[in-house]
């Protein structure tokens, strides 16, 4: 394929952050598709407009996601990329590899497809970027059988699940989220494959409040880990901090000067329950008020820690703003135990009461979150089998407009206008 | 002289407008007005004002059940003559207050005051409770779920010692309304007490086309729940509408609009509970009182379980916020599950929004406090 | 008229709360039919349930409002209440009054009416509680004729306005609450009298921001004071307080033993702007950052007072829930002059603006706060002519849905998409 | 062996899922799995976590552009190979990181990483600006108003100091999506750069009925503004559909229904600007981001006033805000206005809500700030 001219792509190549350009050009010379990927890139660059098709449904036969289907609108211009079709690689949990792992997937994409790629895409898949149409099979079928390795999902169904690091190198995982994640994929592959939802729905597992996966924000289902006993504290690293032998919040601010450490207004003051307090040079915390934000462990992580009594709080219902607006994940199950022990039997539990109602009701195209804004939370709650608990809202209700069932209501509805003339004259 | 009701435009006035205020003000006030430098509270109900001319103003505030007779008045008036140079005042809640110049005015006041029985109760002031402001239920109004003046007797009756006294952590404003029009300020009170229907309405097919335009009341539906229909009425087919009782909220809206559509009941009618609204911007912005207690009956004439839980809201307020602590500032402090723990109030589905907006309600984060609601969750 | 017997509200005779019940009682002695009021009331406490019919349209001539029309649906048991109209009486400014203004009307009242009385209405208006058709013309003779006042607004007009004591006896008024409320009122009778609105529109002054008549809550214009310079110290008076020689909050507090006054806890603490603090003993302020709640003015009233040149921030469209949910006012106007000087010219104007449009666009039962909801708040300030100020909002849009008009994007919206499909294929 | 086109379903192997991430771990993440007792931050972009063990793993974590070639990712385990036993992670942000067991491994490591010209820049840990997680673009989406890799480089190597210190007041999370679809967490982004149509979609009249289905096409639309319509296409008349641009707030999902219905434009593409988002729990609940600058253009292939825009906002937070406190944090304390004041940006109506839920957004308080904004009113 011909080099093109690329005169404004050419301008990201200088500059201290690592530049895609003179990648994609390293790669060209290997594999010479790239250059039209630089080509229509740079046409894009030029004309400020995209420059692929509209969809394209392609994909592996028995599958119905994995594939994302792209064409060139110029494909006379740039053949290279005329078919430019994305393939999602299901990843391991966490993103660990080993560098046999990552060759030997190369080696297939280099043999199947154009050489460039993402690690990862925003879901967690590896996203394999661009091939024409007949390298699919052929690709999937090299896959499947020379590395034991899946699509993972696109389509109506279950994205593929992402995790945080978790218990694998974090100190306040509450519950491991690997195992939750690559489990429950196991688990539910023909919901990842086979589309049969209303429209996407996606678990994402964090091991602790700081959601380092973004659980919260984007998932239908977020499974982010807390505890449910006390904070444990070690006094002497509490004083350790207070004498500055260690760097506040785990060294995050080595760089610049900041006054020195003050446990008071650092760690006391912030906790936005003002649940901790100091007592004969102690540091006390009121259990019962903390709502494990996990700021105080933040800052002092050799000091605190969280409990040892792990589990998951379950938000439910999180999405992008199309179409009523973006929505955060809602507290529904303020702790569960998450583990292998049991199969994380009431994890998925719950997960199939959702499914089993939304599969129902839900409208074509809507996430659950919109399910639950259109029924409101105390249908869906009962559509659950959860129990409404304070916890569920950030407040009660600030309008008087309650709906009733017939049964709550002493005598039900049914009343006769006649009989209530009788007494009250029109 | 007088109304002709022959000639009725004869001789007729109009748009006078209230008559100017300035007519009414004690001297002191008159003198004053403009001038005043700080104020302090002498004792619950008695307030001193001192102005940059020196001088000084004494208010005595007296609850008044606002609901009251001329009689009542004339006694207002009477007392106002003998010790305020014949004037007085109402405040925004409508309290009377007494004004005299000189603070060995007041006393005289007071004792007068005391020496007519319980009618002119001293207080209303500062961190405690004043007179809840109320609306008309069954003494005039034709749609409310419940009473005003009635519930409220009750409830003064028993948060009495809060209206002569101030020891709350802060103002606590306490509201009625017989209806969901809220004719007053209930969606902004520290507590509010709130008529609710729990019917949906009847129809009167055989009066609806005299008295409705049955569009209007189709359309009166925020939810869309009135729907046309059709009945026979004395053998003839008539138009008319139905409700889809599924989704009826029992706002009232389409009894305003048709008075063929009644929906009060004895046993449907009642009482809920917000909590934790407030007015001033003081600290805070205004805040929007919240629904905690879905439903307490008409138990007339005293309704007991709505004194209960009142004073039950309002005790472990006392107890659990700091001071200047407004109550809802607490309910949030201390986080709104733990507001129903402590207050031992029942959490029912009935709390969680699910109207418009609703989703601003919900629980986007995993900062909660464990109570004994989530106890099954953490055996 | 007849005494009915009355079990259930004698109980509310008794209980130190003045009883509505013991008063009716003794009015009934000099007006009997007040019996009926009794008993009607009595009937509604046994049956749990109101005994008036539903609306009634009575007037006096030339008025749309000013009137509620009521009739008892059980007439023949209660004659003395079949009609039960009220009126509503315009209240002066900050509901100051002589003994000699108030028993001249008491007796009008006496002569025309039940008896019975609200001091005041919820609005404001002195609310006289019942009477018959008949005597609505003749009772709104007397009242203009022989004591010069007026009736009050009800339908779809303005409705009574009102105001806090304001300068009249409050220190921190920032404009005139009275004259303005009266200025306005007097202004504005031909739109308190005869409906010609979509719907009921209310005005309410308060003189600043602790809002004593709660115009935020349940004003269609509520006009707060406020201030645009420095809150005025008195620093020997802060030394006062902190000497403990005052007592906090003026004296609100007196009657419980709470720690004595600390001004760091009480006062600067709880400053939601974090913007005080002491140095070298003295109280320091950044104004810059004040955003005038009141609090340690509320505090400290002998120490600190609002700025000296006052004015008022006026909030629009607030609302009781019918049907959208309550509203408050919302910020529209950070500060304007409120002013007798110039009749009150930026208020006017202002107020005008808005039932220029509202009467225009607003849907039959549309209160302005709704009106502003459908249309959306960008729209509205352009309908009023007011620049769109980061003050109006919390926090702006969370959403990324932007209404652009055609003239703002260049090129406009017309597009040929022969021309983009040539460069385009589909 | 190999495929079969013949018989595709011959041999055919499916739902494998991904493979178990333990035979992935490094000897030392194996060993000491669950059992981690703190981190250090030894400085930007190398952590230390110290097991009960006594064991140690050091990890580097290392920039990439997400966008990267089969060689990349080759040379990527050529370091691992070289270091850390063939083992290597990738964050969730689109980081890559390189662990070894022992201390004295980390300066060879970086000292490689270093030799390799820009590719492998240490950083992205702590107090700084960590990787930009972004979307496709131009590079393979049908539906982008900007592009994505190009504008993160843009923005990376101008904030590139960031991404290698900590002197921020907090982490600061950018992220990018090139439409309102927003793949990713934008809608939660400390700093999130979104590419937003300006322009109302075209209908390709002669496509239309081959490629959709008009009535998903007509429901797609949140504002009801794709109605049905008629065209005369080849001389018949069709069924189609037409827009009413005066409803359209360019959101695209029509054009995500219906191909026949582009709305990407030079001009009217560009990117729109969101702060103060975040997503953990820590402190303060999670927050969605706020629109503050509405617009910028499409200015290839270095975007300036992007770059220029997020500079100034960012070195506002960082001279502006306490220690821990995220960027929506500061943002909230100094309160929306000031912010406008501080970032030195000119404020429109564009920020001011006017879809669903926008009331909320509305000032219902006197509280507020006099800025530059409101001069004319103070003047
Ligand atoms: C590849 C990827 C972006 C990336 O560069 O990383 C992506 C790409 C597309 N997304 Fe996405 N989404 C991707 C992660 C996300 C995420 C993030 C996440 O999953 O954590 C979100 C936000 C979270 C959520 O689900 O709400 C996301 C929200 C959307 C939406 C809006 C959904 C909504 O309910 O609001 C759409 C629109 C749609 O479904 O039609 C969408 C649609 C699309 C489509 C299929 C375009 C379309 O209109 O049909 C894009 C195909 C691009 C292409 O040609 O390559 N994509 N999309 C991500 C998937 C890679 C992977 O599998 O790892
Ligand atoms: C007389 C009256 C105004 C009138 O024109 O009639 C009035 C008068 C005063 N108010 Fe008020 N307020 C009056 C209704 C209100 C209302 C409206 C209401 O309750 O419906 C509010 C808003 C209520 C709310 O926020 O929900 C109100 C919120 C305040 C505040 C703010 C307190 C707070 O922390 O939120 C103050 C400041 C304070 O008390 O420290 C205040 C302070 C005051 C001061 C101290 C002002 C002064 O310097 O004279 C007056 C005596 C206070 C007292 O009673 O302790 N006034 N005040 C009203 C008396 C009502 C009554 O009879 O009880
Ligand atoms: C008399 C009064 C209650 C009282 O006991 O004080 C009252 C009584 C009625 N109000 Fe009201 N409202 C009264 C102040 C209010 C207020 C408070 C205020 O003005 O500050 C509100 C809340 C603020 C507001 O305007 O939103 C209020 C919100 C309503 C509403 C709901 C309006 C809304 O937009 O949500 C209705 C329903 C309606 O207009 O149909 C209503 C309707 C009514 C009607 C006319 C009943 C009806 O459905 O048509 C009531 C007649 C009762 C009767 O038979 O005596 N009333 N009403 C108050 C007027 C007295 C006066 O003039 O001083
Ligand atoms: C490696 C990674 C997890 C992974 O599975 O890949 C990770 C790892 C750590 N996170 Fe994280 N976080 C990672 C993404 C996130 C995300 C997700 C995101 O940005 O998309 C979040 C939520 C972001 C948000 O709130 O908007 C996140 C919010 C946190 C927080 C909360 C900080 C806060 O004050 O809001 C902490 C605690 C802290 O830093 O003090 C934290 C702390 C940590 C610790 C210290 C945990 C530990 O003890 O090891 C790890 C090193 C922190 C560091 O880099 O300074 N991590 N962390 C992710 C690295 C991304 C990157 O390459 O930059
Ligand atoms: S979410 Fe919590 S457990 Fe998971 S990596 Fe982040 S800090 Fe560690
Ligand atoms: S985790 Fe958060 S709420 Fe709990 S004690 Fe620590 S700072 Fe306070
Ligand atoms: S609140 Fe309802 S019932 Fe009570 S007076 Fe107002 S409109 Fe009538
Ligand atoms: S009461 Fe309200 S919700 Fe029910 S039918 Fe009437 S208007 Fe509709
Ligand atoms: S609103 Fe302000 S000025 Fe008016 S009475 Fe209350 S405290 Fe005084
Ligand atoms: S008025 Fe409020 S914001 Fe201003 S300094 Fe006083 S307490 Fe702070
Ligand atoms: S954000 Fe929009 S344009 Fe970008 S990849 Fe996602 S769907 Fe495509
Ligand atoms: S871009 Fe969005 S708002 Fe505009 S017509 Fe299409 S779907 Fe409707």
């Amino acid at each position: 394929m011909a080099k093109h001219e690329t005169p404004l792509l050419d301008q990201l190549e200088s500059g201290p952050w690592p530049s895609f350009v003179t990648d994609i050009k390293r790669q060209a010379e290997k594999k010479p598709e790239c250059w039209d990927i630089l080509g229509i890139l740079e046409l894009s660059f030029k004309e400020r407009i995209t420059h692929w098709k509209h969809g394209g449904i392609v994909g592996v036969f028995g599958y119905g996601g994995g594939i994302v289907g792209r064409y060139a609108d110029v494909p006379e211009r740039f053949p290279g990329v005329e078919h430019f079709h994305t393939i999602r690689v299901a990843q391991p949990s966490s993103k660990y590899y080993t560098s046999k792992n990552l060759r030997q997937l190369m080696n297939l994409w280099e043999k199947h497809g154009s050489g460039m790629t993402n690690f990862h895409g925003s879901t967690g898949d590896v996203i394999l970027l661009g091939t024409r149409t007949e390298n699919l099979e052929p690709f999937f079928w090299d896959l499947t059988h020379e590395m034991g390795q899946d699509l993972g999902g696109s389509g109506s169904n279950l994205r593929t699940p992402a995790c945080c690091l978790g218990t694998s190198r974090c100190e306040w995982a509450c519950y491991d989220t690997q195992e939750a994640c690559h489990s429950l994929t196991m688990h539910y592959q023909d919901e990842i494959h086979r589309p049969a939802f209303p429209y996407k729905f996606k678990f994402k597992f964090s091991g602790c409040p700081n959601d380092c996966v973004a659980a919260i924000a984007r998932s239908d289902v977020a499974v982010i880990g807390t505890w449910k006993d006390d904070i444990r504290i070690d006094q002497a690293a509490v004083k350790g901090y207070m004498a500055n032998e260690f760097p506040a919040n785990g060294g995050a601010f080595i760089g610049r000067e900041w006054d020195a450490f003050d446990i008071q207004k650092e760690v006391i003051d912030l906790c936005p329950t003002n649940c901790m307090w100091m007592e004969d040079g102690e540091l006390k915390i009121d259990d019962a008020e903390c709502t494990r934000c996990m700021h105080c462990i933040n800052v002092m992580p050799r000091a605190l820690r969280p409990g040892a009594q792990g589990g998951a709080s379950i938000c439910v219902g999180a999405k992008a703003p199309i179409l009523d607006g973006a929505q955060f994940a809602t507290l529904i199950l303020p702790f569960i135990p998450v583990t292998k022990d049991n199969d994380f039997e009431e994890l998925i539990e719950f997960i199939e009461s959702i499914w089993d109602w939304w599969m129902e009701i839900g409208k074509n195209r809507e996430r659950v979150g919109e399910t639950m804004q259109r029924v409101g939370l105390p249908t869906f709650l009962r559509a659950v089998g959860v129990e409404a608990l304070p916890q569920h809202v950030k407040y009660p209700r600030e309008n008087p407009y309650v709906f009733w069932n017939e049964e709550e209501v002493e005598g039900g509805f049914e009343r006769d206008v006649q009989e209530f003339r009788a007494r009250h004259a029109a | 002289m007088g109304y002709n009701p022959d000639k009725p435009m004869d001789g007729r006035l109009s748009d006078l407008g209230p008559p100017h205020y300035e007519q009414f003000f004690p001297q002191v006030i008159r003198e004053n007005k403009g001038k005043w430098l700080w104020h302090e509270i002498l004792q619950a109900g008695v307030l001193m004002h001192k102005s940059e001319t020196g001088a000084e103003v004494y208010t005595v505030r007296v609850g008044s059940a606002r609901l009251i007779s001329i009689e009542h008045v004339r006694e207002l008036c009477d007392i106002a003559d003998a010790h305020c140079d014949g004037h007085l005042r109402f405040t925004t809640r409508n309290n009377v207050e007494f004004m005299v110049d000189a603070k060995e005015k007041v006393q005289p006041l007071l004792d007068d005051l005391a020496s007519r029985g319980n009618k002119f109760p001293v207080g209303g002031t500062g961190a405690g409770v004043t007179n809840i402001v109320h609306t008309q239920g069954w003494a005039h109004c034709h749609t409310p779920a419940t009473d005003a003046s009635g519930v409220v007797k009750a409830v003064m009756d028993e948060l009495f010692e809060y209206f002569t006294s101030q020891v709350l952590p802060a103002q606590c404003r306490i509201a009625l309304a017989c209806c969901l029009n809220m004719c007053g300020a209930v969606h902004a009170s520290d507590i509010a007490i709130l008529g609710v229907h729990r019917k949906p309405p009847m129809i009167d097919h055989t009066r609806i086309s005299g008295v409705c335009e049955l569009p209007l009341a189709i359309s009166s539906c925020p939810l869309g729940a009135v729907k046309p229909a059709k009945a026979v009425v004395n053998g003839k087919e008539i138009k008319t509408v139905k409700v889809n009782v599924e989704r009826c909220m029992f706002c009232g809206n389409c009894y305003t609009m048709c008075p063929a559509m009644p929906l009060a009941d004895p046993d449907g009618d009642g009482i809920a509970i917000l909590v934790g609204g407030k007015v001033s911007n003081s600290r805070q912005a205004p805040k929007f009182s919240k629904l905690v207690i879905p439903f307490l009956p008409n138990n007339t004439p005293r309704w007991p379980e709505v004194v209960n839980a009142i004073k039950g809201i309002l005790e472990a307020y006392a107890a659990g916020a700091n001071k200047y602590e407004r109550l809802g500032e607490w309910a949030e402090r201390i986080g709104w599950e733990k507001f129903f723990e402590v207050c031992e109030i029942p959490f029912t589905d009935k709390s969680i929004d699910d109207y418009r907006l609703a989703y601003d309600s919900w629980r986007t984060t995993t900062q909660f406090k464990y109570t004994s609601h989530t106890a099954s969750y953490t055996k």
